[in-house]
C-alpha cells in the first residue's frame, strides 16, 4: 500500500466556502500543528517550569494566557495544565516532549483531537460575539489571552493572535474534531451577515 | 449566575456542572459504622436556605472542580475556590 | 352554598351579592388533634380526607402565606399515572381515579381534562424503555398505547417530522392522562375541607416545633403556639427547613424548576406532549396559552425563580419539536422550589420523632399526586399505618437500599 | 376616507408613503408611523374584540403596554398573533387582521357573551359545567377553548431565523428617554463602555410625544443630538427596537432586538430578531412611567385613550385621534394634553378634573385658551356604539351633563415602570408621594432614574440620569463630569382616583381580560382578598400586557374594598419577560437539524460513500448498517454483516467510545478505587474489562482498561457515559484524593478506533500492519495491547472483542481514521471484509450476553448484571460500602438472564414483562422484563436479554414474555445470557 493513501482530508472540504458579500470575517484551517496537553505531576510544578524554561525557552503561563517562543507556544488551560503547540510538527511533537519533560509532566498527544480555525477580519469580534459568551473587547481579551468556553453546546478553546497587518483582530478557535462541521456551520452562519470567506491553501 | 472560576475568570454558570453539597466528605470506608456514614454522606446532604457550600465542575472550561459558597435564597455568590486545595494533606 | 348552574343563575339575578367566601379564613385555636403544615394541594387534600374519610375534623392547615401559592399554584398541571415501578404505578393510578371523580366529590369544577399525555420517543432504546413502562401500566390495568410516527403525526401535525435533528419515531400515550386547573384544585379542596370543619389558617408560618422528649406536641408559629396531637409536614420545597426545626436531615434537596406560558392563541395542541430528545413538555391551557417547561435549573435554590440558560434550553426544545411556535410569544416565566428526593420518588411516612409525619419529596411530579398524597397522608395520620399503596414511600429506604429510582439517575437530585 | 393627519413635522417622513392593509382593506401611512398611528390617521378606531365579552376595542395607548389593539400581523407562515398595533412599525405591504371575532370585526357573533356577562363573572366556570361529568371533555371544555385564545398561530414552521449575541459593558441603560440619554451621555463621554437599549425605534421616550424644551431647543431635537453624540463615541452601542426583557443573576440581562420586524422580510443573512445576553457591571433603569386609565362606565369604548398617548399621536405622529377630544384627568399632566390639542387646532370641549382645586396656573392657561373646565367632576359613562360619541359627567354638586366627544383622553396618573427592578425578587415600595409603587430593593448594581424611579418631571429625569451615569462610570474607573441641562418647571401633581363611583355600564380594570370592578368585588366577597388570589381568580393582569395597564388600579381597588392601604395589599410578582418574546428568538439557531451539534466519526465520509444508514447515539451520528443493492430489508443487511464477522472478518468504527488517559505514579492505586475490580495488578501491555460503580453501589459504566506503561493507563467508556465518567474521575482525582499523583486527559477525540473482528481478522491485520507490529500466533494474545508506529504515525492495538470473535481494536490519530478504514477495506478485499454498523454490533453483543445501555441502566448492581465475580473484596472502591445495603444485596433482586422463544419462529420484543407461564397478567405476577432482543442470524432464532427476579436460579424455566402494548405474548425459556461460544474460545483463538 502506498503511503499517500494514508493521508487526512480536511473535515471542511465539503463545507460552503463563503457566505454573504465582503470579507468581514476570513477563516482558514490551521494545519499540521503539533498539539500536546501537558499536566504537571504532583508537586512537580516548579521543576517542570524550570525544565520547560531551560529546554524549550518558554515560561509556562500561570493563568489562561499563551506564551510563545519561536514555533512553540503554551496556553494555560487549567491549573498546572497547558496546551502546547508547535508549528508543523504533527504527532512527533508530543513524542519529543515526552522525552524531554515526561518525568515532570504527563504529556498527551492531542494533535488530532482538535480542529482549529484561524479567524480574522474587520467584523470578527461581532461574529464571535454571536458564538462565545466571553468578552472579546480588546481591553478585556488581549493578545495571547486564552479562553475555554462553550459555543452552541460545543466546548471550544479560543485565543487571540496579534492583529493582522491591516490592524484587524485575529483569533484561533478550536473544537473537538468530531464537532468540526457543526462548529464550522456555526461560524459560517454567525459571520454571513458580515461576509464570510474560508480560505484554503 | 456568574461564577468566578479561580482559573478561567468569571463565567456563566451554564458552563459548569453541578454536584451539590461540598461538605460531605467521603467517610472512612473501614469504620464499623461505615454504611450508616456513607448513607448520610450520599443521601443526607445539606440543603440550607442561606449560604451553601457546593461543588461545581467547570466542564466547558478548565475542568476544575470548584467549591462555591452561594446563598440559595438570593443566588448571590460569596466565595469560589478550587475544590481539592483544602483537602490536600 | 352548593355550586351549580342554578345557583349561578339565581345569583346573576341578584348581582352576585349572595356568594360567600369559598373557605373560612380561620384564626388559629390553641390546640388541634391534627395540624398540617403547608396549605398547598397536598396539605389541603389531606385535611379534606381526614374529615371526609376518617371523620377527623379537629384539624388545622397552617399556611405561611396564602394557600395555593406554592408549587400548587405554579405547576404545569399535568396529571398522569404512567409510572414504571410497581411501587409507584398503583399509587398514581389511585390518584387518577380520585381525579376522575374529584369535581363531583368536591362540588368544584377543577377542570380535570383527560386530554391525553403523549411521551415521544426518538430512538429504539427510548422506545424500548417506554414499552417496558407501558406494559407495566397495562399489567396494572392502566391504559397505555404505543403510537408509531404516522399516528403521532395524524394526532399532532404541528410537530416537526421532517428536518428534525432527532426525528420522532413514535410515542407512548396515556389517554386518561391530561391536565387539571391547578388553582381550582387548591380552592376546591380548601372549600370542601373548610365546609367539613377544618380550619384553614393563612399568614401563619411555622417557625418551630414543640417537643417533649422524642415527641412532637405542637408548633410555634408567627401567630403563636399551637398544640397538636399529631403534626404533618407537607411543605414541598421547604421540607428540609421544617425538618431542621425538628433536628432532622432529609434525603431531599430544594431545586428550582421553571415553567412558562405563551400568549393565548386558538387551540393548536390537543394533548400534553413531552419531547424525548430535549428538555421540553407542553400542553395548552383552557385559556389558550401554551404551558410548558423543561429541566430543573440544576442547583439548590429557595429563590423561586430561575435563570436564562434554562429559558433558552427549554425554548430550543420547543422549537426543535414544534417550529410552528417560533412566532408565538413567551408571555411569562416563573419558578417553583421542588423537594427533590434522592431517588426521585416521594416519602409519606412517620419520622423518628413521635407525632411528626412527613409528606415530601414529590419533586416536579406531585401535582398529579395531590388527591392520592392527601388520601394516603390522611390514612397514615388517622390509622397510624401506611396506606397499602404508599407503603414503599418510606423514609428509611435510602438506608436499606430499597430505592425507587424510576430513571436510574442515582443520588443526584438535579438529574432526576 | 377623511384623513386625521395633522399638518406639521412630527417624527414621520411625509415625503414617503407606505401602503398596508387591515382586514384586507388598503390604507396608507408614512415611515415613522406605527400601525396604530397609521390606522388612526385613516380614521380607523375599531381594532379588535376583547377576550371574554368580545366587546369592540380600539387603541388605548401608544406603547408596549397596549392591552386592546392586538392584531394578527403578516400572513402565511409569518402570521403572528396578538401583536400590538402600537409597536408595529409600518412597512410597505404590511398586512394585519383583527382577531377573536367572527364573522367580522364590525359584527361579531360572540358579542352575545356581553349579554350573558351577568353569568360570565369571575370564576363562573368553577361553579358550573360539572354535570353530567362526561360533558366536560366532550362539550363544555372544547367550547371554552374555542372561545378563548385571541389570535391564531400560523401552524407552519417559522421561516425566519433568529440569533443570539453576547455583550459586556460597564453600563447598561434601559430606556432611551431623557433620563436614559442623560445617563448614557454622562458615562460614555469619559470612555465607559455603554449599551443603551430602547424598545422604541426612536430614541427620546416622552420627549417625542411631548413638547418639552431642553436648553432652549425642543426635547425631540435634543434627543436627536444626544443620539448623534452617542453614536460618535466608540465604546457606545445603541440598540433601538430592543427591549430589555429580563434581569437574571450575576448582572445578566436579556434583551430582544427586533432586527427585521420593520421590513417586509429580513435582509439576506440577517435574522428576524436577535437575543442579546448582556453582562453589565452597572444597569440604569430608565424605563419611564406608565400612564394609568381611570375605571368608569364604558371606559373601554373605542375613542377612550390615555392622555399621554393622545399627545404622542398628535405631537409625534401628527395624527388627530378624533375631532372633539375631551380630557378626563386626575393629575396636572392631563392638562398638557388639552393644551397640545389646542395647539394642533383640535376641539377640546371640556377638561374634567376629578380634583376640586386643580393648580390655578393650569386653570388660567385653559381659560386663556378658551377651554371649558369642570373641576371636581367625574366621567361616569360613555355613549356610542363601536366608537365614542359622548361622555356623561357628574359635576361637583351631583348634576349630570352630557358632552359630545368622539375621543376622551384619560389621565389617571403615572406608575413608575418598576417591572425590571423586581425580577430578582425585590419588591417595589408604595410611595404615598406619587400614589404608586417605586423601585426599592433593586438588583445588585441597578439604579433607577427618571420617571421609573418616581422622579416624574423632566428636570428630575435629567438630573437623576446624569447622576447615575456618573456613578456607573466611576465604578468602572472613569471620572465623569456632570452636565446640567436646563428645563422648565413641570407640574406633576396628581390625585388618587382609581375608579368612579356610581358608573353607568361596565367599568373595566383589565381591558384585555374583561375584568370589571364588579369582578373584583365578587372575588373579595368570596374571600380572594390577597393581590395574588385576586389575580388568579379574576385573571386580572394575566393578559399579554401582564397588567401594565391594570395591575396597580386593581390592587388599589382591592385595598379600598378591603379597607386597607395600597401599601398593605402590595403588588403581585412581575416576571420575565417584560414584554412577550418570540419563542423562536429564545431558541435562535438551536432548531431543526441544528438543534444540537452533531458529532461525526472519523470514517463518516467513507461510510456515507458506502451508502451507510446512520443512527443518532446521543450527539454522535454512527453508521447503523451498510446496505447492498438488492438486499430485501435492513434485517438481511444486518444478518449478512453478522455472518460476515462470524465467518470472515468485519470492521466497525468504534471511535465514539470514551477514552481517558490516566498517568502518574499513583495511577494504579487510583484506578483500584475507581473500578470495582483490581486494576493495579494488570501487567504492562495487557488490558482488562472493568466495571465502575457510583458511590450508591449501582453500576456507573463498564469498559476496558489497558496498561500502556507502568504509570500510564488508557480507559474506555461507553459512548453515552463518556462525559459523566470523565467528570466522575476528575471529581475523584481533584476532590476525593488530591494527594495522589494522577493526571487525567480525555483522548476520545484524538484517536480513531476501528474494531476488526472475525476469524480472519488476524490475517487482515497482518496484511495492513506489515512489519509495524507482529500479530501472528501467540505474539499478540487475547487482551494484549501495544503502541507502535504505523505509516510513521503513532498507532495502538488492543486485542479485545465486543462481538465474541477473535478481534482487535486498532487506534490511529483521528485525522487518519478514514484512511485507516480505507486501507483495511482495500487490504481485506480478497478476505471478503465487511463493514458493519451498530445494529450488527448490537446483535452480536446480545448473542454474547454482554450488558449494554439497556442493562447498565442506572438501577443495576454488578451482581444483577452477573458481574459479581469481578468485584474485588480485597480493597476499597467507590460504591463498595453502599452496594452492601440489604436492598441491593437481596436474593430476589432481578438478575441478568437470556431468553429464547419456545417456538423458535416467534419473535421477542424488548420491553415485554416476564410472568410465570400460565399466570394471569397482573402486577403481582410481574417478575422481570426483557431489556434487549435481536434476531440472531447465528442461532437462526430470536434471542433476548432480560432481568428476572432470582434469575440465575431459574435457567430452563418457562415464562410468558408479555407485551400487551404490541399485542404480543410469547412463551420463552430462561437461558444463560451467553448464547454464543459460552466458553469464550473464539475470542482467544
Ligand atoms: C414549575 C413546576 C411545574 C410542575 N409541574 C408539575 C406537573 O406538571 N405535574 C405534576 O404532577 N407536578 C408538577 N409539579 C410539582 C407539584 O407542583 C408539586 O409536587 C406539588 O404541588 C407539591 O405539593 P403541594 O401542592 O402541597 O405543595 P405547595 O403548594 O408548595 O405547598 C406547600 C405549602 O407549604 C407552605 N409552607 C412552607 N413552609 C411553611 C411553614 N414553615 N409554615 C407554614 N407553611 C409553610 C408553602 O407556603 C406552601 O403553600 C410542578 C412544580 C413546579 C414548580
Ligand atoms: N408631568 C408628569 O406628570 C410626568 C409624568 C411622567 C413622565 N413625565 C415625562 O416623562 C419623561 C420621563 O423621562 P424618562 O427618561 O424617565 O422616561 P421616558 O418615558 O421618557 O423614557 C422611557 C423609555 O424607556 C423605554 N423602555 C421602557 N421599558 C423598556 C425596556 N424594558 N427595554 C427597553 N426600553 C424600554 C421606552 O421605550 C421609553 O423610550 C420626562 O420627559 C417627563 O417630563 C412627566
Ligand atoms: C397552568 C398555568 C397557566 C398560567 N397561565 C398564565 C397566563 O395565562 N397569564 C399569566 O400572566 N400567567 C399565567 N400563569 C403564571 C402565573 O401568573 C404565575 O406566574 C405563577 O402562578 C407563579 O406565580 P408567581 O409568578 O406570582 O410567583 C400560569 C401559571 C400556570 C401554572
Ligand atoms: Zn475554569
Amino acid at each position: 500500500m502506498v503511503d499517500s493513501a494514508y493521508g487526512p482530508l480536511s473535515p471542511f472540504a465539503a463545507m460552503p466556502a463563503s457566505a454573504g458579500t465582503g470579507e468581514g470575517v476570513v477563516a482558514g484551517e490551521r494545519e499540521g500543528l503539533g498539539i500536546a496537553r501537558i499536566t504537571a505531576r504532583n508537586r512537580q510544578l516548579a521543576a517542570l517550569e524550570q525544565l520547560v524554561h531551560k529546554r524549550l525557552h518558554l515560561a509556562l503561563p500561570a493563568g489562561p494566557r499563551r506564551m510563545r517562543s519561536g514555533d512553540l507556544a503554551a496556553a494555560g488551560v487549567g491549573p498546572e495544565c497547558w496546551l502546547m503547540t508547535c508549528e508543523s510538527a504533527g504527532n512527533a511533537f508530543a513524542a519529543g516532549l515526552r522525552d524531554s519533560i515526561g518525568g515532570h509532566a504527563a504529556v498527551v498527544d492531542l494533535s488530532d483531537a482538535y480542529v482549529m480555525l484561524r479567524l480574522a477580519g474587520a467584523r470578527v469580534r461581532e461574529a464571535l460575539a454571536k458564538l462565545v459568551p466571553v468578552d472579546l473587547h480588546e481591553r478585556s481579551f488581549q493578545v495571547d489571552d486564552v479562553a475555554q468556553t462553550v459555543a452552541e453546546h460545543m466546548a471550544v478553546t479560543l485565543w487571540r493572535l496579534e492583529d493582522t497587518g491591516r490592524g484587524e483582530a485575529a483569533f484561533e478557535l478550536s473544537v473537538g474534531r468530531s464537532f468540526a462541521q457543526s462548529l464550522y456551520r456555526a461560524v459560517h452562519d454567525s459571520a454571513a451577515e458580515f461576509g464570510f470567506v474560508f480560505e484554503t491553501r | 449566575m456568574r461564577i468566578e472560576c479561580p482559573f478561567c475568570g468569571e463565567r456563566d454558570h451554564s458552563e459548569f456542572a453541578y454536584l451539590g453539597d461540598a461538605g460531605c466528605a467521603r467517610p472512612a470506608p473501614g469504620a464499623a459504622d461505615a454504611q450508616a456514614r456513607f448513607v448520610e454522606a450520599v443521601y443526607l446532604r445539606e440543603n440550607p436556605a442561606g449560604a451553601h457550600r457546593e461543588l461545581w465542575y467547570h466542564e466547558f472550561g478548565c475542568r476544575s472542580w470548584v467549591q462555591v459558597t452561594r446563598d440559595t435564597r438570593t443566588h448571590e455568590i460569596l466565595e469560589v475556590r478550587l475544590a481539592g486545595a483544602s483537602a490536600a494533606p | 352554598m352548593r355550586y351549580s348552574l342554578a345557583s349561578l343563575l339565581r345569583q346573576a339575578c341578584s348581582g352576585h351579592r349572595g356568594w360567600e367566601p369559598a373557605w373560612r379564613d380561620a384564626s388559629p385555636k390553641s390546640a388541634y388533634e391534627v395540624i398540617i403544615i403547608g396549605g398547598g394541594g397536598h396539605g389541603l387534600a389531606a385535611a379534606y380526607y381526614l374529615a371526609k374519610v376518617h371523620g377527623l375534623t379537629d384539624v388545622a392547615v397552617l399556611e405561611k402565606g396564602c394557600i395555593g401559592l406554592g408549587n400548587a399554584g405554579r405547576n404545569t398541571t399535568i396529571i398522569r399515572s404512567n409510572y414504571l415501578l410497581a411501587e409507584n404505578n398503583p399509587f398514581y393510578e389511585l390518584s387518577m381515579k380520585l381525579w376522575e371523580g374529584l369535581e363531583q366529590d368536591l362540588n368544584y369544577n377543577a377542570m380535570v381534562s383527560q386530554r391525553g399525555v403523549l411521551n415521544l420517543f426518538h430512538s429504539d432504546a427510548q422506545r424500548d424503555a417506554f414499552v417496558r413502562r407501558g406494559n407495566a401500566m397495562r399489567l396494572h390495568g392502566v391504559d397505555a398505547e404505543l403510537l408509531d410516527a404516522r399516528r403521532v403525526r395524524r394526532m399532532l401535525p404541528i410537530l416537526d417530522f421532517d428536518g428534525a435533528r432527532f426525528p420522532i419515531q413514535g410515542g407512548l400515550l396515556q389517554r386518561r392522562g391530561g391536565t387539571a386547573r391547578h388553582d381550582a384544585v387548591v380552592w376546591g379542596y380548601a372549600r370542601a375541607a373548610s365546609g367539613l370543619g377544618v380550619d384553614i389558617v393563612q399568614q401563619c408560618e411555622v417557625t418551630g416545633l414543640l417537643r417533649e422528649g422524642t415527641r412532637i406536641t405542637g408548633v410555634r408559629t408567627t401567630r403563636g403556639e399551637i398544640r397538636a396531637g399529631k403534626v404533618a409536614v407537607s411543605v414541598a420545597g421547604h421540607s428540609s427547613r421544617v425538618a431542621a426545626m425538628a433536628g432532622l436531615r432529609l434525603p431531599i434537596e430544594s431545586h428550582v424548576l421553571q415553567a412558562f406560558v405563551s400568549e393565548a392563541i386558538k387551540p393548536v395542541l390537543p394533548c400534553v406532549v413531552t419531547f424525548g430528545a430535549g428538555h421540553f413538555y407542553v400542553s395548552q391551557s383552557d385559556k389558550g396559552g401554551l404551558v410548558f417547561g423543561g429541566d430543573l435549573d440544576g442547583y439548590n435554590s429557595y429563590a423561586q425563580r430561575g435563570n436564562l440558560p434554562t429559558v433558552e434550553d427549554v425554548c430550543s426544545g420547543g422549537m426543535a419539536l414544534m417550529p410552528a411556535i417560533g412566532r408565538l410569544r413567551l408571555l411569562r416565566s416563573w419558578g417553583g422550589i421542588m423537594d427533590m428526593s434522592m431517588d426521585g420518588s416521594p416519602i409519606i411516612d412517620r419520622t423518628p420523632l413521635e407525632g411528626l409525619y412527613l409528606n415530601a419529596g414529590w419533586c416536579y411530579g406531585g401535582f398529579k399526586a395531590t388527591p392520592a398524597a392527601g388520601y394516603c397522608l390522611a390514612h397514615l395520620l388517622a390509622r397510624e399505618e401506611s396506606h397499602e399503596l404508599a407503603r414503599a414511600f418510606r423514609l428509611d429506604r435510602f438506608a436499606t437500599g430499597d430505592l425507587l429510582d424510576e430513571k436510574g439517575q442515582g443520588p443526584q437530585p438535579n438529574l432526576h | 376616507m377623511s384623513s386625521h393627519r395633522l399638518a406639521g413635522e412630527g417624527a414621520i417622513q411625509r415625503d414617503q408613503t407606505l401602503s398596508f392593509t387591515f382586514d384586507r382593506r388598503g390604507y396608507t401611512g408614512h415611515p415613522g408611523d406605527t400601525l396604530a398611528s397609521a390606522l388612526l390617521a385613516s380614521g380607523v378606531r375599531l381594532l379588535g374584540r376583547s377576550f371574554k365579552y368580545h366587546r369592540p376595542r380600539g387603541v388605548l395607548g401608544a406603547g408596549s403596554e397596549e392591552p386592546n389593539a392586538l392584531v394578527e400581523l403578516r400572513t402565511g407562515a409569518r402570521r403572528e398573533p396578538n401583536t400590538r398595533a402600537t409597536m408595529i412599525e409600518l412597512f410597505e405591504g404590511l398586512a394585519a387582521r383583527s382577531q377573536n371575532r367572527w364573522p367580522c370585526l364590525a359584527f361579531d357573533a360572540a358579542a352575545v357573551n356581553s349579554v350573558l356577562s351577568r353569568l360570565f363573572v369571575a370564576g363562573f366556570y368553577y361553579k358550573t359545567f360539572m354535570w353530567p361529568a362526561a360533558c366536560w371533555e366532550k362539550l363544555y371544555e372544547p367550547a371554552i377553548r374555542r372561545a378563548a385564545g385571541l389570535g391564531r398561530a400560523s401552524g407552519e414552521a417559522d421561516p425566519d431565523t433568529y440569533e443570539k449575541a453576547h455583550a459586556f459593558c460597564d453600563l447598561l441603560v434601559i430606556g432611551g428617554g431623557p433620563a436614559g440619554l442623560a445617563a448614557a451621555l454622562t458615562a460614555a463621554r469619559p470612555g465607559a463602555r455603554v449599551i443603551l437599549c430602547d424598545e422604541d425605534f426612536l430614541l427620546g421616550g416622552r420627549l417625542n410625544g411631548d413638547r418639552h424644551r431642553i436648553g432652549g431647543e425642543s426635547g425631540a431635537l435634543w434627543a436627536r443630538r444626544s443620539e448623534a453624540e452617542l453614536r460618535s463615541l466608540p465604546e457606545v452601542r445603541l440598540l433601538t427596537r430592543t427591549t430589555v426583557f429580563g434581569v437574571y443573576d450575576g448582572n445578566t440581562f436579556a434583551a430582544l432586538e427586533r432586527v427585521s420586524d420593520h421590513v417586509p422580510v429580513p435582509r439576506p443573512h440577517q435574522p428576524r430578531q436577535r437575543l442579546w445576553k448582556i453582562v453589565a457591571r452597572r444597569a440604569v433603569l430608565a424605563a419611564g412611567a406608565l400612564e394609568r386609565s381611570i375605571v368608569f362606565g364604558g371606559n373601554d369604548r373605542p375613542g377612550v385613550m390615555l392622555a399621554s398617548a393622545v399627545r404622542t399621536y398628535v405631537n409625534r405622529f401628527r395624527v388627530a385621534p378624533g375631532r372633539r377630544i375631551a380630557v378626563f384627568t386626575a393629575c396636572d399632566d392631563g392638562w398638557q394634553t388639552a393644551f397640545d390639542l389646542i395647539e394642533a387646532r383640535l376641539d377640546v370641549p371640556v377638561i374634567v378634573d376629578a380634583r376640586r382645586d386643580p393648580p390655578p396656573a393650569l386653570c388660567a392657561q385653559a381659560r386663556r385658551l378658551g377651554v371649558r373646565i369642570m373641576p371636581g367632576a367625574l366621567v361616569f359613562g360613555t355613549r356610542g356604539g363601536a366608537g365614542l360619541e359622548g361622555i356623561e359627567v357628574r359635576g361637583e354638586e351631583g348634576h349630570v351633563s352630557r358632552v359630545r366627544a368622539d375621543t376622551l383622553a384619560v389621565a389617571g396618573g403615572w406608575s413608575p415602570n418598576t417591572a425590571l427592578s423586581t425580577h430578582l425578587g425585590g419588591r417595589a415600595r408604595w410611595s404615598e408621594a406619587i400614589g404608586a409603587h417605586v423601585p426599592a430593593d433593586l438588583p445588585p448594581g441597578m439604579i433607577a432614574v427618571g420617571a421609573a424611579s418616581g422622579e416624574l418631571s423632566l428636570a428630575g429625569a435629567l438630573r437623576t440620569g446624569a447622576a447615575a451615569g456618573r456613578e456607573a462610570a466611576g465604578s468602572a474607573g472613569f471620572d465623569a463630569p456632570l452636565e446640567q441641562w436646563r428645563t422648565e418647571e413641570e407640574p406633576v401633581g396628581s390625585a388618587r382616583l382609581w375608579s368612579v363611583p356610581g358608573c353607568r355600564g361596565k367599568a373595566f380594570v383589565d381591558y384585555q381580560h374583561d375584568v370589571t370592578v364588579e369582578d373584583i368585588a365578587l372575588a373579595v366577597r368570596e374571600g380572594f382578598r390577597s393581590a395574588e388570589h385576586l389575580k388568579r381568580y379574576t385573571t386580572l393582569g394575566m393578559g399579554t400586557d401582564q397588567g401594565k395597564s391594570s395591575q396597580l388600579t386593581g390592587q388599589a381597588l382591592l385595598a379600598a374594598l378591603t379597607q386597607r392601604e395600597p401599601a398593605e395589599v402590595g403588588t403581585i410578582t412581575a416576571r420575565p419577560p417584560y414584554t412577550a418574546v418570540a419563542i423562536g428568538a429564545l431558541a435562535a439557531r438551536a432548531r431543526g437539524a441544528q438543534f444540537k451539534p452533531c458529532r461525526l466519526t472519523p470514517s463518516h465520509r467513507w461510510a456515507e460513500e458506502r451508502g451507510a444508514v446512520f443512527v443518532d447515539a446521543g450527539e454522535w451520528r454512527r453508521a447503523r448498517w451498510f446496505p447492498l443493492t438488492g438486499e430485501a430489508d435492513w434485517r438481511s443487511t444486518v444478518a449478512r454483516e453478522v455472518a460476515g464477522v462470524r465467518t470472515g472478518v468485519g470492521i466497525c468504527d468504534v471511535s465514539t467510545l470514551g477514552k481517558i488517559d490516566v498517568q502518574g505514579a499513583d495511577a494504579g492505586a487510583f484506578l483500584d478505587r475507581i473500578y470495582a475490580n483490581m486494576i493495579s495488578t494488570l501487567s504492562v501491555g495487557r488490558a482488562r474489562y472493568g466495571v465502575m460503580l457510583r458511590e450508591d453501589g449501582i453500576v456507573l459504566d463498564d469498559g476496558t482498561v489497558a496498561r500502556l506503561q507502568e504509570c500510564h493507563f488508557l480507559l474506555s467508556t461507553s459512548t453515552v457515559h463518556a462525559g459523566r465518567v470523565m467528570r466522575h474521575l476528575a471529581h475523584a482525582r481533584q476532590v476525593l484524593w488530591p494527594q495522589l499523583d494522577v493526571q487525567l486527559a480525555s483522548v476520545t477525540e484524538q484517536w480513531a478506533q476501528i474494531a476488526i473482528a472475525g476469524p480472519r481478522s488476524r490475517e487482515l491485520l497482518a496484511r495492513v500492519l506489515g512489519d509495524a507490529l507482529e500479530v501472528a500466533g501467540a505474539a499478540f494474545a487475547y487482551l494484549a495491547c501495544a503502541q507502535f508506529l504505523w505509516h510513521g504515525r503513532p498507532a495502538r492495538l488492543f486485542r479485545i472483542s465486543f462481538c465474541g470473535e477473535l478481534g482487535y481494536e486498532l487506534a490511529v490519530p483521528a485525522r487518519y481514521g478514514e484512511a485507516a478504514v480505507r486501507a483495511l477495506m482495500a487490504a481485506g478485499g480478497t478476505l471478503g471484509v465487511v463493514p458493519y454498523g451498530t445494529e450488527a454490533l448490537g446483535v452480536m453483543r446480545i448473542e454474547k450476553g454482554h450488558a449494554a445501555g439497556a442493562e447498565i441502566n442506572g438501577t443495576s448492581t454488578a451482581a444483577d448484571l452477573g458481574l459479581g465475580r469481578l468485584v474485588s473484596a480485597r480493597k476499597d472502591f467507590i460504591g463498595r460500602v453502599l452496594a452492601a445495603r440489604p436492598g441491593l444485596a437481596a436474593a430476589e433482586r432481578p438478575a441478568l438472564i437470556g431468553l429464547a422463544p419456545l417456538d423458535r419462529r416467534a419473535r421477542l420484543s424488548t420491553g415485554a414483562h416476564l410472568l410465570p407461564a400460565g399466570a394471569p397478567a397482573t402486577l403481582s405476577h410481574d417478575e422481570g422484563f426483557v431489556s434487549s432482543t435481536a434476531y440472531s442470524p447465528t442461532l437462526k432464532h430470536w434471542i433476548g436479554l432480560g432481568f428476572l427476579s432470582r434469575g440465575r436460579e431459574r435457567l430452563g424455566e418457562r415464562m410468558r414474555a408479555y407485551d400487551p402494548l404490541r399485542g404480543e405474548d410469547v412463551q420463552v425459556e430462561i437461558a444463560h445470557p451467553v448464547f454464543y461460544d459460552p466458553a469464550g474460545e473464539r475470542v482467544r483463538s
